[in-house]
């Protein structure tokens, strides 16, 4: 049991250790902006979510604890994330990518950081 | 324990929000609170006078916890003494700042000015090192606030400048303050004070460099060379009821020396022996040239009357660099009489200043009451200059009887002569191209060098604009007058001072007294 | 470790030192910031380095904690720096928009009143 | 009426005090008590700052959708690994999608966007200025369309389905 | 077995470190340092977990929180920045 | 009585100020009055005096300097205080009648009176640094005196310079002064005066007789000290009158007098003293001659004449004493006449120049007749009291031997009083004689009584000790006795016999004729002569100080800040070496702590991102991103060395600087110029460098070694007597909380103040500089994202949360008020963000002024609480309650203490925010009323609609 145990924990430990290592390696391979921007969300997800699964499973079968704030770093990440990904995609964009580069919305308006939004509609 | 020895930090610390978050939108009630909380500390610092004049050292330990593990208050002459000046200067400038008007030509003035009360009466009643740097920091945030009140360009750009040169002072405090309690293990005065004399020299490098920066530290708020640069920039952009309490703010450099390298680091142990009075002295001598070469060659009269502090404040630490209890005595009644000195300067210069609309050393016509104005600037300027009958002559006299000794006195007292000459010429000059030349100029001339004044003539001064400076010239007068009682409590208060063994029982003692 | 606490000091305060003495307001505040990043180090070493012996009173046993003094004082420091600088930011705000320009020196003022 | 202006966000309110438990990692009474009362308070507080909340039609449906998404990350993990690590990073052929949206709840196009970054190979890079459509990078594809038409069904069908 | 892995773990995200700071140092894009900051931010976080592991305490564990929540609104105000320039306009 | 006399003048001077409204006529009364009350009460001490008596008063001042208000009355005293009160009175009664209509006759006597009481003070002061008071004070006086007609440049220039010649004398007299209160160890005069062998065997009196003489030269118009006193003549005749001939000048005799038994008689005194008297003498002389203005030829012959009485001095001697003395009586006499005389002549004709002068004896005769006795005196004609004093003089110097020549002196003696016979003559001559001319600029008659009354009280005085000397004797004798301090009985006669001073009394009255004879010629020769002008000389002098003090100010006082703060830091990093090299230090007693590889890893980021800010640091924004990297390595290492407060506090305050700078980068320019050069760069870097070198060492060399410290307590009684596990937080709301009190009182003020500056920028012309500011240019169009508004709707609360629960623990784990505040801040901070400042801020149910006043005020009431309990400000109380069925819990006062501090930090940051966002509307911001750009939901509206 202890050695299941420990292996379980290591495995969780070895492959978030790998996802995050990735995740920073594809920021140095990558040759372009928005392809570096896809590198982050393994350390993110895979990387931190396996240390933290890790981490609550050490402390539950190793120190007979049960602890599950880890969850709520999880929860975090998960609502942060894509709102970090969104804003910096968004920065690179405004910079270096013009409307033209990109396929169209399909609908009336243009894409947001690049045309303004619609009047809302009147209240009364 | 007596409580009302933190009187004087917890009333403006109090007030101050007070005024500065119910009655932001009033400044009548702003006003009148703020008169009545300096009433209310000038009337706790003449009962603190009072209590410290029986020679006991009143320690009020904060929290109830002993010494030296929780911070204390001391009150004992000194405190009690810089306590009753602040007071006084602050009922002064405040009432001046109310009957000009200068105090509504910005937000915040009475929260901030009561603010700056706090951090000054803190500072100077702690027993501790690193509170110390708590309400230095105080006062000095709530002087940012004030320096540049009412804004302006010169005011923010000096002011940016005053910023600055303060912040960097303030990381070598915390950088000394490292030193000191990594090779001491303790903040408290009192304690240093005990743990100093046992430390030998062999050991004490780097005690040494904390109160070698402590004192740099010092001398940046005392101005001293050389790292008084930022005085006269700062005094003469600053609104001039500012820089009139800002006589006091110098004081505290000069108040912690005295208190730190008398106490904690004095020419005898040891550990420091001989290390911050030579400096010191060097350092005096050349702010007291520096401030002198300053008036002699201002351009502007605020300017000139910063230069003359910088000047008054090198008089005043070549006394305290003697670190002896005559030469103390000595110091603090320069210290005295320098305060009100310049307070008296800034606020008649700014009655001048504010009539001409103008602050260059340059003729305009005169303007109304220029006789009045003329006989306030002179007071002033002959008690600054340390001509008689004013205070200043006493206290000139007092410092260069104490540097006496062969080995200081042919500097110091050239020093301290030949700077007063050139600031008495540098005076009259001023005084004669403001007040008299400006009386060959008829009021009516269309003049291109006064263009862009406004044409309607400047407004009467009446009694409460200036009564005030007024009241600081008598001052003098009254301090030269009763210099003998006052020189009396003030040897006490040296004596007091240098007895260390007396500081460290009442303190480190059982605590019962007080 | 102590020698690594003790360069980062080191190498804090030359770049803060290096950034103070710039001409321009911004450099001099993220001077600042470094030189107050370099002091809250050097206060926080004054109690001496402890790994995992945070000043936390454990119920269990005989346990060894770092000095908690000089972390209180590095707390204090660091909000009223904290307060200094966003001041600062303030007035540096301010000169720029009275004199249009950031530059932190005054000697061009020189000799144009008198 | 009452009920609902002293909850305004019941599930939110669960979920705070869910958070509450997790911060002190230990579940006694006391925190409960404490944490139902946060659960109350807060939202009642933050309340001016959320207004028009949605409603949750199929609370069940969310556990679904949220296990597909997990799901859906670690095999899309390995995947972007591979790419990162063994693939010529010129020999990628990173692509713009647009993605049309049928969705209308702010909240809603929030998740899709959310679960579309999250899942490695492709981020949510912009919405339209009207929020009728999404733009996609995707990191290595040949074929936009699958993807777009994959989004759409894994994903945007079942938010349908979980906001009103 | 469990201190190799998290040997082995935390060399990963050290190593990450270094990766992230070169892109920080690299740029070109203001976007791409912005990104190495965010990346590196969640490598510490992983890295104050795994030494909460290693020394057995939960102490760690708050600074990661926050570290999170920091990064976070840090990130979005760097891009706010570019994007706006006045970032809570 | 003495006191009453010597502070009479004083008070006396608050009178004609307030008289001036009475009228001229009351305003001079009231002058008189106390000068002759003060004139009574003296002659009623007098007899006593006389006898040989000296009176004196004391009162206690300053007993610590060695400073008293002593005063005594001797001979000497006597003397002088007579003629300064009794030329007082005649000067006010001549004054009333001088003064024209438009000046301000109130402030005149002021000045008189200050002045006049100044002298009295120091012919009467027992007590030398009094009489330094005085001697200053006469300095001062006479400054306001001659720059009376203020708005003549002469005055002005003539004040400035009097004042600056004789104040830098005084000076130097102070020290001197000093020096021989040392010598003696009493600053009394009597004692002085008796311990005048033991300040003659001083190794000080060298010095310290120099620098009196200074003093002394400098008040009697000594070369080369003289130049002032003719510029002096720019004052009104009756102040010139006064000053020149009785009083001020006359100072500096006066003091040489005094001081004559403690200093005379060695050879340093004879050779400065008499020498500097002999050239005064004869320079005086000379130049008086060629002297076109009335008062300027008196003025040089007051200078000839003060050298004459410096030189007697000089002789120390008594006869020679005596001598000076009695000249100095008659010198009064005849000068004050003279001086009333010439300014009748001004006053009547409007001119003093004496190239437009000549015949005025017919025209007015009785000015004519007061000025011919007063010349013939001065010339030393005999029987008026000139000739007396001046043979006795001459007679002097044929004594006297001079570097071994006995006859230099004596020979320039006679060559002077030739000179001062020819002016003399002049004056007559020149102005009264010849005939009546058609050209004065005013048509001149006598004056009215009142104006000629006091010359001529004068002149009755000249010829009768001219004609009976023995009149004078008694008082000479008495004075004399004073001086050297041995009784005097000498006889004053007006025959000496046939002696050498005849015979050069005569050659002197021969040659001055001559001289006079063959005027024109010689003043054409005078003309064209080079001489040095000395008050050219001195202007020169004093433009050159003004001119290299402004550029010395100017050039360290630029407003170079750079240059402040590297003057500051090398100070710094060179008195801490000195500091440093006095001490030693002991051997290290810590074992190094080992450094795993992910430490060094940090470290090396650490140490690569300062690098790249300083590298990078004009990339303004790039800066601030890497800048992030050195708060997150350093928050981590913190919670490394078990520091996790301090971590949690470092990256929350850290967060918002960043916040705070990015709004405020947004004004401002977004590039740093490059405009340091290479050498300046240099110099940067490498104090740079030292600096960080120095703070490094330091911080090495303490590491390695332990000490005790007095945090064994904290962590002894942190939970016992402060109720918290937390040791760190327990000393910062607890053992210390005095400091965090100060803290966030800090914060409070810096959002107030930040408010309070930027409310007046926006009121200020700066507002305008704002509105014009283009900041829109080439920005992204959504303003206000939707998934970020969604993101954070979820957040908020969650932050809150987070909040409530890093504040509550933060008593017993790491967290607590400041950086709950900061957590809390964020959250909100996140809703700024998301939804803009406005829309945020019309929701905000709290003002955060107020939140801030709370905070504080919660603090300091918690503090003050204990006062109830009778305990000192800040002791905090706690305690365990148990209510079943919930567990345990605890409540402290530290907590609501705690309440305070995160009120203020919270109110602080957000006011702060709110600041630099209402520039930013201010600079054209537009406002935003909804929370997202566009919601989605409005879309399915509008097409709903358009169906
Ligand atoms: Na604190
Ligand atoms: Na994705």
């Amino acid at each position: 049991m202890e050695i299941l145990t420990e292996v379980a924990i290591s495995a969780f430990l070895v492959i978030s250790g790998v996802f995050g290592l990735v995740g920073s390696f594809g920021l140095v391979k990558l040759k372009d902006t928005m392809q570096r921007l896809h590198a982050p969300t393994k350390a993110t997800t895979l990387g931190v979510g396996g240390v933290l699964i890790a981490s609550m499973l050490y402390f539950l079968l190793v120190k007979d604890k049960l602890s599950f704030h880890e969850l709520l770093i999880t929860l975090f990440l998960f609502l942060t994330a894509p709102i970090t990904a969104n804003f910096i995609a968004k920065a690179y964009m405004s910079a270096n990518i013009r409307e033209a580069d990109v396929p169209t919305t399909q609908g009336e308006k243009g894409w947001a950081i690049y045309d303004d939004p619609p009047e809302p509609a009147e209240q009364d | 324990m007596n409580h009302w020895i933190i009187a004087p930090v917890i009333l403006p610390a109090l007030l101050a929000p007070i005024i500065g978050f119910v009655m932001r939108h009033d400044i009548t009630l702003a006003r009148a609170a703020s008169v009545a909380g300096s009433l209310g500390l000038l009337g706790i610092a003449l009962g603190l006078a009072a209590l410290a004049a029986g020679g006991q050292t009143h320690v009020y330990y904060l929290g109830d916890w002993p010494a030296p593990f929780g911070i204390v208050l001391v009150l004992d002459r000194l405190s009690a003494l810089m306590i009753l000046l602040t007071a006084s200067l602050a009922l002064i400038v405040l009432l001046h700042a109310i009957a000009t008007g200068w105090d509504n030509r910005g937000r915040h003035f009475h929260a901030l000015f009561q603010f700056q009360l706090m951090g000054i009466c803190g500072a100077f009643l702690t027993g501790d090192v690193f509170n110390l740097f708590v309400f230095f920091e105080v006062l000095l945030i709530a002087s940012y606030g004030l320096m540049m009140h009412g804004g302006g360009r010169d005011r923010m750009r000096a002011g940016l400048q005053y910023v600055v040169i303060n912040l960097a002072g303030s990381t070598l405090f915390l950088f000394a303050l490292g030193a000191l309690y990594a090779s001491t293990g303790t903040l408290n005065i009192a304690d240093l004070a005990a743990k100093l004399p046992l430390m030998p020299v062999e050991d004490a490098a780097l005690v040494r460099v904390a109160a070698m920066l402590l004192m740099i530290v010092f001398a940046v708020k005392a101005a001293l060379f050389p790292v008084q640069f930022w005085l006269p920039g700062t005094y003469a952009n600053a609104p001039a009821p500012v820089a009139a309490l800002f006589a006091i703010m110098t004081k505290v450099g000069a108040y912690a020396i005295l208190r730190i390298h008398t106490v904690v680091f004095g020419p005898d142990i040891p550990a420091t022996a001989g290390m911050p009075d030579t400096w010191l002295f060097i350092a005096a001598v050349i702010t007291l040239a520096v401030g002198a070469v300053g008036v002699l060659g201002a351009r502007r009269l605020l300017q000139l009357v910063s230069f003359s502090v910088l000047a008054s404040m090198g008089t005043l630490m070549l006394a305290v660099s003697m670190f002896t209890p005559e030469a103390t005595t000595a110091a603090l009644y320069y210290l005295v009489h320098s305060t009100f000195a310049a307070a008296a300067l800034f606020l008649v210069a700014d009655l001048v200043v504010e009539r001409r609309r103008n602050d260059g050393l340059t003729a305009l016509p005169p303007i109304p009451q220029n006789g009045l104005f003329a006989a306030l600037f002179f007071g002033a300027a002959i008690a600054m200059a340390g001509m008689p009958p004013l205070s200043g002559f006493l206290g000139k006299l007092l410092v260069m009887d104490v540097l006496r000794s062969p080995d200081v006195m042919v500097v110091g007292w050239t020093a301290i002569l030949v700077g007063s000459l050139v600031v008495i010429v540098g005076f009259a000059r001023a005084g004669s191209v403001v007040f008299w030349k400006s009386t060959a100029i008829p009021a009516d001339v269309d003049d291109p060098g006064t263009a862009g004044v406004d044409a309607a003539p400047a407004e009467r001064a009446d009694f409460a604009q200036v009564a005030p400076a007024a009241f600081c010239v008598a001052g003098l007068g009254a301090l030269a007058i009763f210099a003998g009682p006052l020189t009396g409590f003030l040897e006490d208060t040296s004596a007091q001072l240098f007895d260390r063994a007396g500081y460290v029982s009442s303190v480190l003692g059982n605590g019962e007294e007080g | 470790m102590e020698i690594v606490v003790a360069s980062s000091i080191g190498i804090l305060t030359a770049g803060g030192v290096y950034l103070v003495l710039r001409l321009r307001a911004f450099p001099v505040i993220l001077g600042l910031a470094l030189l107050s990043y370099a002091v809250n180090v050097f206060l926080f070493a004054s109690g001496r380095l402890a790994v995992n012996m945070p000043p936390i009173l454990s119920k269990y046993g005989d346990v060894q904690y770092t000095d908690p003094l000089p972390q209180a004082l590095v707390l204090t420091a660091i909000v009223i720096s904290f307060g200094m600088t966003a001041l600062l930011v303030m007035v540096a705000l301010g000169a720029y928009f009275e004199s249009g320009s950031d530059e932190i020196d005054m000697t061009e003022d020189q000799g144009t009143d008198a | 009426m009452l009920i609902k202006r002293l909850f305004p966000h019941p599930i939110l309110s669960v979920v705070l005090t869910l958070v509450w438990l997790g911060l002190v990692n230990k579940v006694t009474l006391g925190n409960v008590i404490l944490g139902g009362f946060l659960g109350i308070v807060v939202p009642f507080i933050t309340a001016p700052y959320w207004p028009n909340r949605p409603l949750l039609r199929n609370p069940v449906a969310i556990v679904g959708y949220f296990l597909i998404v997990l799901w859906d990350i670690v095999v899309a993990n390995v995947q972007v690994a591979m790419l990162i690590v063994f693939k010529r990073a010129d020999s990628l052929q990173s692509k713009w999608i647009t993605i049309p949206l049928d969705l209308t709840s702010a909240e809603a196009i929030t998740v899709l966007a959310g679960t579309i970054t999250m899942t490695p190979g492709t981020v949510s890079a912009t919405l339209s200025a009207d929020g009728s459509a999404i733009l996609v990078h995707c990191l290595h594809t040949d074929d936009p369309d699958a993807v777009r038409d994959e989004i759409k069904n894994r994903y945007e069908r079942r938010l349908k389905e979980i906001f009103a | 077995m469990i201190y190799m892995a998290l040997y082995f773990a935390i060399g990963c995200y050290g190593i990450g470190l270094v990766f992230n700071l070169w892109r920080i140092a690299r740029g070109p894009d203001a976007a791409d340092r912005i990104l190495g900051l965010d990346t590196m931010v969640i490598n510490v976080i992983a890295l104050l977990i795994l030494f909460g592991i290693l020394k057995g305490t939960a102490m760690y564990y708050e600074a990661a929180m926050l570290v999170a929540m920091v990064g976070f609104v840090s990130t979005v105000a760097y891009c706010r920045f570019l994007l706006r320039g006045d970032i809570i306009e | 009585m003495l006191i009453v006399i010597a502070l009479l003048p004083f008070i006396g001077a608050l009178v004609p100020g307030v008289m001036i409204r009475a009228g001229r006529n009351a305003c001079a009364t009231f002058t008189a009055i106390p000068t002759l009350l003060a004139l009574v009460m003296l002659m009623t001490l007098a007899p006593q005096v006389m006898d040989g008596g000296v009176v004196r008063a004391e009162l206690e001042w300053l007993p610590q300097l060695g400073l008293s208000a002593s005063f005594f009355l001797d001979g000497l005293g006597l003397l002088f205080a007579s003629m300064i009160l009794g030329v007082g009175l005649l000067i006010t009664l001549y004054a009333r009648f001088y003064l024209s209509g438009d000046d301000p006759m109130g402030q005149f006597y002021t000045y008189l009176l200050l002045f006049q009481g100044a002298m009295l003070g120091i012919v009467l002061s027992d007590n030398i640094l009094l009489l330094l008071i005085f001697w200053e004070l006469t300095s001062l006086s006479s400054f306001l005196l001659i720059g009376y007609w203020k708005h003549l440049p002469e005055g002005r220039q003539g004040a400035r310079m009097a004042l600056a010649v004789t104040g830098s004398g005084g000076l130097a007299m102070i020290a001197g002064m000093l020096i021989l209160g040392n010598i003696v160890g009493s600053y009394n005069l009597t004692d002085i005066l008796a311990a005048g062998d033991l300040i003659k065997s001083s190794e000080w009196y060298l010095p310290a007789l120099i620098l009196i003489l200074l003093g002394a030269f400098t008040k009697s118009a000594q070369f080369p000290f003289h130049f002032w006193l003719p510029h002096a003549m720019a004052a009104p005749t009756p102040v010139s009158a006064y000053l020149h001939s009785a009083t001020m000048v006359k100072a500096g005799v006066f003091l040489m007098a005094r001081m004559w038994p403690a200093l005379a008689g060695t050879d340093a005194w004879f050779y400065i003293v008499a020498t500097t008297g002999l050239v005064t003498m004869v320079l005086g002389a000379v130049i008086a001659l060629f002297k076109d203005d009335l008062k300027a030829l008196l003025a040089f012959s007051t200078v000839s004449h003060l050298g004459l009485l410096t030189m007697l001095l000089g002789f120390g001697t008594e006869a020679a004493a005596v001598a000076a003395v009695f000249h100095i009586i008659n010198h009064l006499t005849f000068k004050a006449a003279l001086f009333m005389t010439a300014g009748i002549v001004d006053h009547e004709t409007h001119t003093r120049d004496i190239k437009r002068l000549g015949g005025l004896a017919k025209l007015m005769p009785i000015t004519a007749l007061i000025g011919t006795v007063a010349a013939l005196s001065m010339a030393g004609i005999p029987l008026f009291n000139g000739f007396l004093s001046k043979e006795m003089m001459l007679e002097e110097t044929t004594h006297t031997v001079w570097w071994g020549n006995p006859w230099i002196v004596p020979a320039l003696a006679t060559f002077g009083a030739l000179f001062s016979v020819a002016y003399s003559l002049r004056f007559i001559f020149h102005v009264f004689g010849g005939p009546v001319r058609d050209d004065y600029p005013h048509h001149p008659h006598d004056p009215p009584a009142g104006m000629w009354l006091a010359p001529a009280l004068l002149c009755v005085l000249v010829v009768a000790i001219g004609v009976m000397p023995f009149l004078a004797t008694p008082i000479v004798n008495m004075a004399a006795s004073a001086v050297t301090g041995v009784p005097q009985d000498g006889y004053l006669k007006i025959w000496h016999g046939v002696n050498p001073a005849l015979f050069m009394s005569i050659a002197a009255v021969a040659g001055g004729i001559v001289l006079l004879m063959i005027h024109r010629p010689l003043d054409r020769v005078w003309a064209v002569m080079p001489r040095p002008e000395a008050k050219n000389i001195f202007d020169r002098l004093m433009g050159w100080a003004v001119s290299a003090t402004r550029w010395l100010t100017d050039a360290t006082h630029n407003g170079a800040i750079s240059r402040y703060l590297a003057i500051f830091i090398v100070a710094t990093v060179a008195l801490g070496y000195v500091a440093w090299s006095g001490g030693g230090i002991s051997a290290p007693t810590r074992e190094l702590l080992p450094v795993p590889p992910v430490v060094a890893i940090g470290w090396f980021l650490l140490v690569v991102a300062t690098g790249s800010v300083v590298i990078m640091h004009r990339s303004r924004f790039r800066a601030l991103v890497i800048i992030g990297i050195i708060g997150l390595m350093i928050s981590s290492g913190f919670i490394y060395l078990s520091a996790p407060d301090l971590a949690l506090t470092q990256i929350s305050v850290e967060t918002v600087t960043i916040m705070l700078l990015l709004l405020a980068l947004h004004f401002l320019p977004k590039q740093t110029p490059k405009e340091s050069g290479a050498l300046l760069r240099l110099r940067d870097g490498v104090i740079a460098a030292i600096a960080g070198l120095g703070t490094a060492s330091l911080a090495y060399v303490f590491m390695l070694r332990d000490i005790d410290t007095i945090s064994g307590f904290h962590l002894a009684n942190s939970k016992t007597g402060g109720g918290g596990t937390n040791v760190v937080n327990v000393i910062l709301v607890d053992f210390r909380g005095y400091d965090t009190y100060g803290e966030i009182i800090v914060l409070g003020i810096a959002g107030l103040a930040i408010f309070a500056m930027m409310d007046a920028l926006l009121n200020g012309p700066a507002a305008r500089r704002l509105r014009n500011l283009d900041l829109s240019s080439d920005r992204s169009r959504d303003r206000h994202p939707l998934m970020m508004v969604v993101a954070t709707r979820v957040m908020m609360p969650i932050a809150v949360v987070v909040g409530v629960y890093i504040f509550l623990r933060g008593h017993n784990q790491p967290g607590g008020g400041f950086v709950a505040g900061l957590v809390i801040s964020i959250a909100l901070l996140m809703q700024y963000m998301a939804s803009g400042f406005v829309w945020t801020q019309r929701r905000q149910q709290i003002e955060y002024h107020t939140m801030i006043g709370w905070g504080v005020v919660i603090a300091g009431l918690t503090g003050a609480g204990a006062w109830l309990a009778g305990k000192p400000f800040l002791t905090s109380g706690f305690d365990y309650f148990h209510i079943p069925p919930i567990e345990e819990f605890e409540l402290a006062t530290a907590a609501l203490f705690d309440l305070g501090v995160f009120l203020a930090v919270l109110g602080s940051v957000m006011l702060m925010l709110y600041s630099l966002s209402r520039m930013a509307r201010t600079a054209g911001e537009t406002v935003n009323l909804e929370p997202m750009d566009f919601d989605p939901a409005d879309r399915v509206q509008n097409e709903q609609e358009a169906k």
